[in-house]
């Protein structure tokens, strides 16, 4: 039997933005698979001419909602590149453990509020409430540690207050050091039922080939800075981003798109994974659900998510251990105004995320282009989509479950749309 | 729902993104430890961040984000007709929030600078108030999440909420710091309106008004303090027009 | 009063085991302005060289440990129509080391108040009497006019008080408390030689102050300035922001707000220290203010500092240590104000 | 080794165990401490006011709560907020605390949802009162404007408990308009069995209002002032009274004969909150009640 489909979601739900799936089947046959995007810009990178570059990172931090903690440090170390600052070791720590703070509190609320309704078959977490208590609190106790981390390293969950040029302005408090560590002991259980958990649910089974793109980890698995990869074998310098992404508009949505050696490119979790299996200090649950490099699933980025959340607990506990052993005077360089360019990738939740400005002799910018890791996904999700509603109608699947798995799938990306339009 | 013998109601809400980055959402899913709770006092019938149920019947509308496209402003009519009241939720809706530095350029420009040859339809930003009639509104970039749930709470008791009337540093001095203003940067605390605890300071973050204006806002003074420590008046302007909530204080003076 | 002496080496014996024991509390050294000079507030401290001993004076004041910015007076527990109230005057017993004489002369204000007063606030109380206070003297910074105000010496309300006399310290034991304490650390009786240094000591510093505020008068030149122009002129400075009152060691006025949980089951009453200088202070229900203007707030700051606090103590609120004056972000100081208003012809 | 302070429990001083008694000041105890009360009665006056009988549940509480005509009690609606309000009945009658409430912001906006059976809290007496015993043998003079009556109406019920120690009473009231005049329904026995001279005047009548119209001082035109023999209780709104007293001043009435009542925002009663303030004088310890003499040398009193 052939089949005519015409699907349809018009604002997408449990996701970071406003984004459509169009997708037409007829007889049997695809003729259109559209992720289009179709939040309003908002231009950040034209307003952040002529702004002083100190407050960049306070404005591109509203770049997003969620991952504010990761466009500021992204912009910190564009500015402290252009500038030449080295931060000292001690910021360096305490804004990696903000950032790590972000991620938990990142990949919690995607896995959690947004890709498990999917898997438990309700709309939204709050059905859980009623029928699922106990998940629903150990997903509550999950984000109440990630945000108490942001809380007490970035004074704030929600566009950070204590990150700035140089390095970090107050540092945290030993006594809350202490309580964070006791904090994220108590909750490693809480991770491994949630490991438990994913393990009983069913990942769609789909592969599509594609190009991974994320930093490249040197010694550890890698979060702020370094070179870029590709699981195609392309490896560049942070300041040739551009190389790396390769931006081109499609009319029908607000985001750009990107490319790299193949059509398209993914960056995430997954990505990261692909790249730097080797650095995961989860190794073992990665084991378990059986992701190895090269994983071509993008339904396993939601257990990429999970896996390193594992990771960055344990990175987190051998972070607060070095810090509480040292004094916490020195936590930022002193600077000088001057002409400058610099680009800044770091490792956000949903991938890598690049800001890159050109700053003046007064220390105002002149230009900046921020390259978002949804706007990188976007080609990918775009694509994938096709694939994927070609293989379940070849399968014979129907319309409601082909519409389901499709949202499932944009959902696996974790996109971050009004960050991608920003 | 009962309090003190007396009859309380369990209002229908919808929340309603425009142009922002969501984080006002983001704080109520993040009130953990209260979450549970809060969903008891009130019906959640429209909240596409992180629910699939849709809904159009709804008592209160909470709108987050500015609006800069024709097609926000359609959308934003239509909840306005809906709800019985229509909330403005962070700076964003309040005032136009950062998305208001878009309007040192023109559209044209923007447009070219970030889009090239691909121009995207995109308006001078609005506030919600400039559309459409607004209720209440909840400032904060992002908003309070304490402060929101008070007001929520004073909704569903149907009393009437009242913000603090006097200034960021009442709260900055409470929390022990050391005023910015004397360690050189422009801190807007004196004429912004308290209520955030004031969470930048504490992280020796200066103020730059997200909440808006206090009720007393000696402007003309914190200006001439300003001017007397040696900042020019673009250096000043950059801090009170970055999220376009002190104008109405600042735009008389120049 | 016991006078003894004690080595600054056993001193520092003496403080470690303090702090092994105790929450004690001490200036630290936690900002910088903007040249560069070092800021000190009281904070908790784990050892004994975390104290800035040698500190000029803490930005804010010690009356929030007696004082809390925020203090819950009572707490309700709700069950359907039926209410509980709950309230704890409980406090843990703390040291606060290295407290200068205008500062507890500042809690002896806060004393008359809250008490002696009408009805002593068992609050208050709670955290006076399980607060070990160790005083120290200090040479006055250039603009501190507690030597006008008579708030250069403490001659009681603290449990030990010391004056450094080279390598040791004159020592005032004033509690069994305190004399308690040093049953296992040596002390010394006083010799002729500790008495003479201290008695230099104690000139030295009383001849190193440099700022006058004159006081005789001020009672009534406040009633009979009520109108003059200088509260107009300093109002019209005045961001009505509260810092004064904040930083202040006397400032003792406050809210109450009540807040009820999400869960409906229980309501917090929350006493939070406020400032008459803030728009509402005087303001009622329907929107009535007393004091509309920032001048009259400003104005009733002094009044209640100079006048109203006499009338009811017969001494002033103020200490002088002008930390309102290093505070204010408008430059409004009581050295200037109070000067400004004892001259004729004001403009 | 380490010294440990000893903690010093204050909840072991001799009054922090029972009830406090506000009538003894200078006394440690538990000044935060509310009785429990029951709403027995509510009885709409108006649209803007109610008159609410409260009752303490604590017999022993109950037995502590004596007060003086004038003074007034912080009455608590946990979760809402505490308000000062003036004891609107009669001091003799322990089971009942009459209380007369204006809706006009938060507390009083939910007071006026509560039903019967609502419990709250209250605090008190604080403040000074009516110098009842001082004005035996005289004239009484109670000036009422607005929702003046409400404070007034403890003295009338002193008055009336000990009217033979009273020589002439008169009454004066007046309201913004008709409807907004309030325990019309006592009128009638305050006149008839106690024998009160009674003044009424609105400022913008309706069509069935057949009474004086004009303000309050017209009324003096109709009523026969003693000044020797007279005292003179006043309660409304500054401007009312202010004009009032100046009238009476006039007419050879001493001022510290004549008694206001003052208004101010409060958060204690007790002299610690400085909000109620005025010039050096707290309005509820130093107030509510003070002659006139004192008011006119306050600073910013009117
Ligand atoms: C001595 C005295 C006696 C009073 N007697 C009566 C009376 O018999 N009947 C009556 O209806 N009203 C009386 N009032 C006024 C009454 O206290 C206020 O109307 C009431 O506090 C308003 O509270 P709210 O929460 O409804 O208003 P809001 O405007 O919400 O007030 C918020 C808070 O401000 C304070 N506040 C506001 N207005 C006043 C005020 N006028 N006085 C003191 N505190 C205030 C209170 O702490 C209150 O909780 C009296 C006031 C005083 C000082
Ligand atoms: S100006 Fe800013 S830093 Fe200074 S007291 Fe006010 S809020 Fe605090
Ligand atoms: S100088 Fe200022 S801060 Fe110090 S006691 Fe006097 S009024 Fe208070
Ligand atoms: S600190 Fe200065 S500006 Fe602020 S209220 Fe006090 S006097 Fe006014």
């Amino acid at each position: 039997m052939k089949v005519d489909m015409n699907i349809d979601v018009h604002h997408l739900t449990r996701v970071e933005g406003h984004g459509n799936i169009h997708i037409n089947v007829k007889k049997g046959k695809l003729v259109d698979a559209r992720w289009a995007v179709v939040e309003t810009p908002r231009f950040f990178e034209a307003m952040l001419r002529g702004m002083s570059c100190e407050m960049a990172p306070i404005l591109t931090a509203r770049i997003c909602g969620i991952c504010s903690i990761g466009h500021a440090l992204a912009s910190l170390r564009a500015i402290e590149n252009a500038l030449g600052i080295d931060i000292p070791v001690i910021a360096k720590k305490i804004r990696l453990l903000a950032k790590h703070g972000e991620t938990l509190q990142s990949h919690f609320l995607h896995l959690f509020f947004l890709a498990a309704p999917d898997y438990l078959n309700v709309g939204s977490v709050i059905p859980l409430v009623q029928s699922n208590r106990a998940v629903v609190e150990i997903a509550l106790r999950l984000k109440r540690l990630a945000n108490d981390m942001c809380d007490i390293l970035a004074g704030r969950t929600t566009h950070p207050v204590s990150l700035c040029v140089g390095g970090v302005s107050r540092p945290p408090n030993k006594e809350d050091l202490h309580k964070l560590r006791e904090q994220i002991s108590e909750r490693i259980p809480d991770a491994e039922r949630t490991v438990e958990l994913f393990k009983t649910i069913q990942v769609p089974d789909f592969i599509r080939e594609t190009e991974y793109v994320s930093l490249k980890g040197e010694e550890n698995y890698p979060w702020i800075g370094g070179k870029l990869v590709s699981t195609d074998g392309v490896l560049k310098n942070e300041n040739d981003y551009l190389a790396m992404t390769n931006e081109y508009k499609e009319d029908f949505s607000t985001s750009k798109f990107t490319r790299l050696s193949r059509k398209s490119v993914a960056v995430g979790a997954l990505a990261r994974l692909n790249n730097n299996y080797n650095f995961l200090k989860a190794k073992d649950i990665a084991e378990e659900f059986g992701i190895k490099p090269l994983n071509h699933n993008p339904f396993m980025n939601n257990i990429a998510q999970l896996v390193e959340c594992v990771h960055v607990m344990i990175e987190s506990l051998e972070l607060l251990d070095e810090l509480l052993d040292e004094p916490m005077d020195e936590i930022s360089s002193e600077y000088d105004i001057k002409e400058g360019e610099g680009v800044g990738a770091v490792e956000v939740p949903r991938g890598i995320l690049y800001h890159h400005y050109l700053i003046n002799k007064k220390g105002l910018v002149e230009k900046a282009n921020c390259i978002i890791p949804t706007t990188q996904n976007n080609a990918n999700i775009h694509y994938d989509l096709a694939e994927l509603v070609e293989q379940a109608v070849n399968n014979g699947k129907q319309d409601t479950e082909v519409k389901k798995l499709c949202e499932m799938l944009v959902r696996a990306y974790d996109p971050c749309i009004s960050c991608s339009v920003h | 729902m009962e309090y003190l013998g007396i009859e309380l109601k369990k209002p229908k809400v919808s929340f309603f993104d425009f142009t922002c980055c969501e984080g006002c959402q983001l704080q109520i899913a993040n009130k953990e430890d209260t979450l549970v709770d809060f969903l008891s006092l009130v019906e959640v019938v429209n909240f596409r961040e992180i629910s699939s149920e849709k809904k159009d019947h709804y008592e209160i509308a909470f709108i987050e984000g500015a609006i800069s496209r024709q097609d926000e402003i359609e959308r934003l009519e239509k909840i306005r007709k809906q709800a019985k009241l229509v909330v403005a939720l962070g700076t964003c809706a309040c005032y136009g929030g950062v998305n208001s530095l878009k309007k040192r350029f023109s559209v044209e420009d923007v447009v070219n600078e970030v889009y090239g040859h691909n121009p995207v339809e995109t308006l001078p930003v609005k506030s919600v108030k400039e559309v459409v009639a607004v209720d209440f509104e909840i400032p904060g970039c992002p908003i309070s999440k304490a402060e929101f749930e008070s007001i929520i709470l004073h909704l569903v008791l149907g009393t009437e909420f009242r913000f603090k009337k006097y200034p960021v540093c009442v709260e900055c001095k409470q929390n022990l710091n050391h005023c910015l203003l004397d360690e050189g940067k422009i801190c807007l605390g004196p004429i912004t309106r308290a209520g955030c605890n004031a969470v930048c300071i504490n992280g020796k973050l200066p103020c730059y008004g997200c909440r808006g204006p206090a009720e007393e806002n000696n402007w003309p003074s914190l200006k001439q303090i300003l001017t007397e420590k040696g900042f020019s008046p673009e250096q000043i302007d950059e801090k009170t027009s970055f999220f376009n909530s002190l104008t109405e204080v600042t735009k008389n003076e120049s | 009063m016991l006078y003894k002496t004690i080595s600054k080496a056993n001193f520092k014996v003496f403080i470690n085991e303090v702090i092994a024991g105790n929450v004690t509390i001490a200036p630290k050294m936690t900002d910088k302005d903007s040249e560069g000079n070092p800021v000190y507030q009281f904070q908790q401290v784990y050892a004994f060289d975390e104290i800035a001993l040698n500190y000029t004076k803490t930005y804010s004041s010690l009356k929030n440990f007696f004082l809390p910015f925020k203090e819950s007076l009572s707490t309700f527990q709700f069950d359907k129509n039926e209410w509980k109230q709950k309230i704890e005057y409980s406090i843990h017993p703390r040291v606060i080391v290295g407290v200068r004489a205008c500062d507890i002369n500042g809690l002896l204000k806060l004393d008359n108040v809250l008490m002696k007063g009408k009805y002593p606030s068992p609050y208050y109380v709670a955290r006076r009497t399980n607060t070990f206070l160790i005083g120290l003297d200090h040479e006055p910074m250039a603009d501190c006019f507690c030597q006008s105000l008579n708030s250069d010496e403490a001659l009681h309300g603290f449990d030990l008080f010391l004056t450094d006399i080279g390598d040791k310290y004159f020592m005032q034991i004033n509690s069994s408390k305190a004399f308690n304490l040093f049953k296992n650390v040596q002390i010394n009786d006083i010799e002729t030689e500790d008495e003479e240094k201290y008695i230099a000591e104690k000139k030295r510093i009383a001849s190193l102050f440099k700022t006058r505020v004159a006081i005789t008068g001020l009672s009534n030149l406040m009633d009979i300035e009520f109108e003059s122009d200088v509260w107009k002129k300093w109002g019209d400075k005045c961001l009505s922001c509260g810092t004064c009152a904040m930083v202040c060691p006397t400032c003792y006025c406050f809210t109450v707000t009540e807040s009820i949980d999400v869960s409906l089951k229980f309501a917090l009453k929350e006493k939070v220290l406020y400032s008459c200088n803030l728009v509402d202070f005087a303001e009622v229900a329907g929107g009535h203010n007393f004091r509309p203007e920032p001048a009259t707030r400003l104005k009733y700051r002094f009044y209640h500092q100079h006048r109203g606090f006499v009338e009811s103590y017969d001494e002033p609120k103020c200490v002088g240590c002008n930390r309102c004056g290093i505070a204010c972000p408008a430059g409004i100081n009581p050295i200037d104000v109070i000067h400004d208003l004892r001259m004729e012809d004001v403009k | 080794m380490s010294y440990e302070i000893p903690r010093e429990n204050i909840a072991a001083e001799p009054f922090m165990a029972g009830p406090p008694d506000f009538n003894r000041k200078s006394r440690l105890m538990q000044t935060d401490k509310v009785y429990e009360c029951m709403i027995t009665n509510i009885v709409e006056l108006t649209d803007m006011e109610k008159l609410f009988h409260l009752k303490i549940m604590d017999p022993g509480e109950s037995r502590l709560f004596t007060f003086r005509p004038g003074q007034f009690l912080m009455l608590e609606l946990p979760g809402f907020g505490e308000i000062p309000i003036s004891i609107s009945g009669s001091s003799a009658i322990r089971e009942r605390i009459g209380l007369c409430i204006r809706k006009a912001g938060k507390v009083t906006n939910m007071l006026h949802k509560a039903r019967i059976g609502t419990k709250v809290g209250v605090r008190g007496p604080f403040g000074t009162h009516f110098p009842l015993e001082r004005m035996v043998g005289h004239n009484i003079l109670l000036i009422a404007g607005g929702l003046g009556l409400a404070p007034l109406r403890a003295p009338i019920y002193w008055v009336n408990e000990h009217r033979s120690e009273y020589a002439d009473v008169a009454i004066m009231y007046g309201t913004k308009r008709p409807k907004d005049i309030l325990f019309d329904y006592q009128f009638d026995m305050w006149g008839k069995i106690y024998n009160y001279d009674i003044h009424l005047i609105v400022e913008e009548p309706d069509e069935n209002w057949k009474g004086r119209v004009g303000l309050i001082t017209e009324l003096f035109n109709e009523v026969d002032i003693d000044p020797h023999r007279t005292y003179a209780i006043v309660c409304g709104p500054p401007v009312m009274f202010k004009f009032v007293c100046n009238h009476l001043n006039q007419v050879g009435i001493p001022m510290d004969r004549m008694f206001v009542t003052l208004e101010r925002r409060m958060h204690c009663g007790m002299g610690k909150c400085c909000r109620c303030m005025v010039g050096s004088t707290f309005t509820c310890v130093d107030g509510p009640v003070m002659d006139y003499w004192t008011v006119m040398n306050l600073k910013e009193a009117i």
